[in-house]
Order: C-alpha cells, then structure tokens, then sequence
C-alpha cells in the first residue's frame, strides 16, 4: 500500500492505495473530476523527491505527494 | 541555515543576527533580500503553506551550491498570514567578494521563486484565496495528466 | 539618501533604520549591500578618503535613473579608518517588484566601484598605504598626462 | 585665478594659478615630477563636474580638482 497526499491549495484528504507504480496512479487520480484541473500542473514526488516520469515503481509504504503551482516570497 | 516562522518576519532582528553570526568570517560582502506584501488588489495580506521536507532538500543543494563558491546562504520564511507591508520573505548571501555575492543572490531568489514548495494565497474579506495567477508549475509538472 | 559617517557602520542599526523608513512606502523588495573590511594582505583595517561634492552629484543622478524605474537607493559610507570585520559600505534599493531590485543593487553597487571619488589606503603597521593596486581611474583620466 | 586642488593620495598642496585653458593647466603641471605618476590615471573635475577634454575655457575662481584612481566601498 502506498499513500498519496494532496499539498497546498488541492482540498482533497490523503488516499492509500493498492498499486505499484505511478501509471497506476495516473489511471485512478484522472477518473476523479476534482483534481482534473490539478494534474496538468502539478509535479509529483515520491518520498519527498519529485519525480519526472511515470516509469516509476513504487515500493510498500511509498509516500506520493502532489504539488500544484507554487508561489513563495 | 533555514528558518521558518509562523507570521510576519521581524526583519531588522533577523538581518542584525544574520550579520553579527558572520561578522567574524572573512566576508566581504552580504546581500540581503528581504520580499514585503504590497498592497494591491484589494488584499489584507498573503497567507502561505509550505511543505517542509522538500524545501529543505532544496535549500541544502543551494547550500552546496555556495559552498562551491566560497559563499554561505540564509534564508526565513513565513507560515501562515502576513499582512500589508509585513515581510514574508529574506533570502541572503554571504561571501569573500563582491561579484559571486551580486550573482548569487540573483540566481538564488529566481530559483526560489520557481523551485520552493511553497503555496500563496490572497487573504480578501477574510478568506483564502490561492494566487493561481502569480503561481509557477514546477519543472516536470503535469505527468499525470491525460496524455493528449 | 546618502549618509556619511566618520569610522565603521552600525550595520545592524542602519539596515533596520531604512527598513523601517520605507516600512509604508508599498516597496515589495529591499535589497541592501554591505561591505566589510576582510581580514587579508596582514592590513589591520582600512581608511577612506572622499570627495564629497562629486560624490553627491554621482549619487543624485542614480537615484534619477530609480525614481525612472519607480525604485529608491539609500547609500551609507564611512570617512576615515574601518578595522578588520567592520562594515565601510551599504548601498540599498527598494523597488515595487523583485526583477528591477536585483538588477539595480548590480549596477549600482558596479558604478559605484567605478565612479564613486573615495579613496582607500590599507592600515598596515599603523600606516596609511594608499591602495593603489585596488584602484581603478574614473572614465576620463588622463587628459592632463602627456600626448604620446 | 583659478584654484587647483589634489584629491585623495595625491600629496601635494592647492595651487592658484592665472591660466584661462586646460591646456595650460596640462603644460604647468607636466613639469612638475612629482605629479607626472598622476596625470597619466587622474581624472579633472572643473567646478565639481568631470570634463573630458582639454578643450575647455576656465573662468576667474574656478575650482579645478585631480581625482586619481577610485576604490570606494
């Protein structure tokens, strides 16, 4: 099981999930109207690492975190 | 080092003990960068989110990235509210020479401005309101996304 | 602003004195340079000499060129002898918006090397050697040397 | 008569002098060794604003200054 959190301005509370890699993710987070918006801009990292390709396995207790636009300063 | 608080930074405290930390270690030049809410748009002030465990990875390569120069950073951050003309921000750099220190904190202020996980909102008639508009998608964003 | 004082800068003071000048002006970036006397060369510190009247008409035109980019420049200098670890020089600007701040600190901080009248000489052994080897002649020099 | 002052590390004490023309600023001084390290690198200022050429007519009681090379900061 591997647990996805949503940071920032994506009101969603965190998910675990069943799955091995992040096309697994992609194929279940697109099916959810509410972040359609959020996945075109948001970067993904895997315990704390953002991460550039979805060829990515993930291992048992993955944490997965979204990150939508950012603005510090 | 990284420092971050909750509320407005006390600017002149901040500066006075960065400075008096360093004053005995050879540096020639130290540049400051400290970022205030204007105000504009109708806001009372900005609120910020920030997620802890990437910034800090992201500030300890920038700490590499000036120790190869000879040159040391600081940088504080506010969590939560600061209103008009309250400072959210200051980002500042330490080294032998003047050039390196006039590079540096350029290229460091632009970077945290594309890389810091670090969310703005606008706070307007009490509510939270993200700053989409000013906000920047970080390098690699969008894997997720449908595939067109 | 263009301040001038006799021996080393209360750094801490001055950052904290402009900060809080311009604390309502709606300058979204500060910006300050400090310079400190570095402990190289065996100098037991440094001392300055400067020609006020040209000083103050080079600082007038710089703060034309920040009022055109609706910014602002403060200047601190010390006059006289400045020992190891103290500070001799802050140049600072506010401006609305970051990009412009960045930029003009560069140029600033730049002319100011090239173009200020003051004159630095080493403290070594208790003596005044001017430090020829640092300086560099204003655009112009030379025009009363002999035609070759 | 024009006042001619010394900046900076150049030892030497003002001058006052019946000249009505750089140029004859530049002949005076050129016979004076202890200044000919000087001239090569100083910059002239004429009534506080630097002036570029030789070509330039002085007034009575102008203020002629030498500014040498400048290391401020």
């Amino acid at each position: 099981m591997v647990k996805v959190e949503f940071l920032g301005p994506i009101q969603k509370e965190p998910l675990e999930l069943e799955i091995t890699n992040l096309k697994q993710l992609a194929d279940i987070l697109q099916k959810d109207e509410e972040l359609a918006q959020w996945l075109e801009n948001s970067a993904v990292a895997v315990n704390d690492t953002l991460v550039r390709s979805l060829d990515f396995e993930l291992k048992e207790n993955d944490k997965i975190s979204l990150l939508p636009p950012v603005c510090g300063g | 080092m990284l420092y971050l608080y909750d509320g407005a930074l006390d600017v002149p405290n901040i500066l006075k003990t960065w400075y008096e930390a360093e004053a005995s270690s050879n540096y020639g030049a130290y540049i400051p960068f400290v970022g205030t809410v204007r105000d504009e748009s109708q806001i009372e002030g900005l609120s910020f989110d920030i997620y802890e465990p990437i910034l800090k990875s992201w500030f300890i390569t920038w700490e590499q990235k000036a120790k190869e120069k000879g040159a040391i950073i600081k940088m504080a951050h506010s969590r939560g509210d600061v209103m008009l003309h309250e400072s959210s921000y200051i980002a500042a750099v330490f080294s032998p020479k003047r050039r390196v220190a006039l590079e540096f904190i350029d290229a460091f202020v632009e970077d945290f401005k594309a890389s810091a996980p670090i969310w703005k909102y606008d706070l307007k008639n009490g509510k939270r309101i993200y700053a989409s508009d000013r906000s920047t998608a970080l390098n690699g964003s969008g894997i997720l996304g449908v595939k067109k």
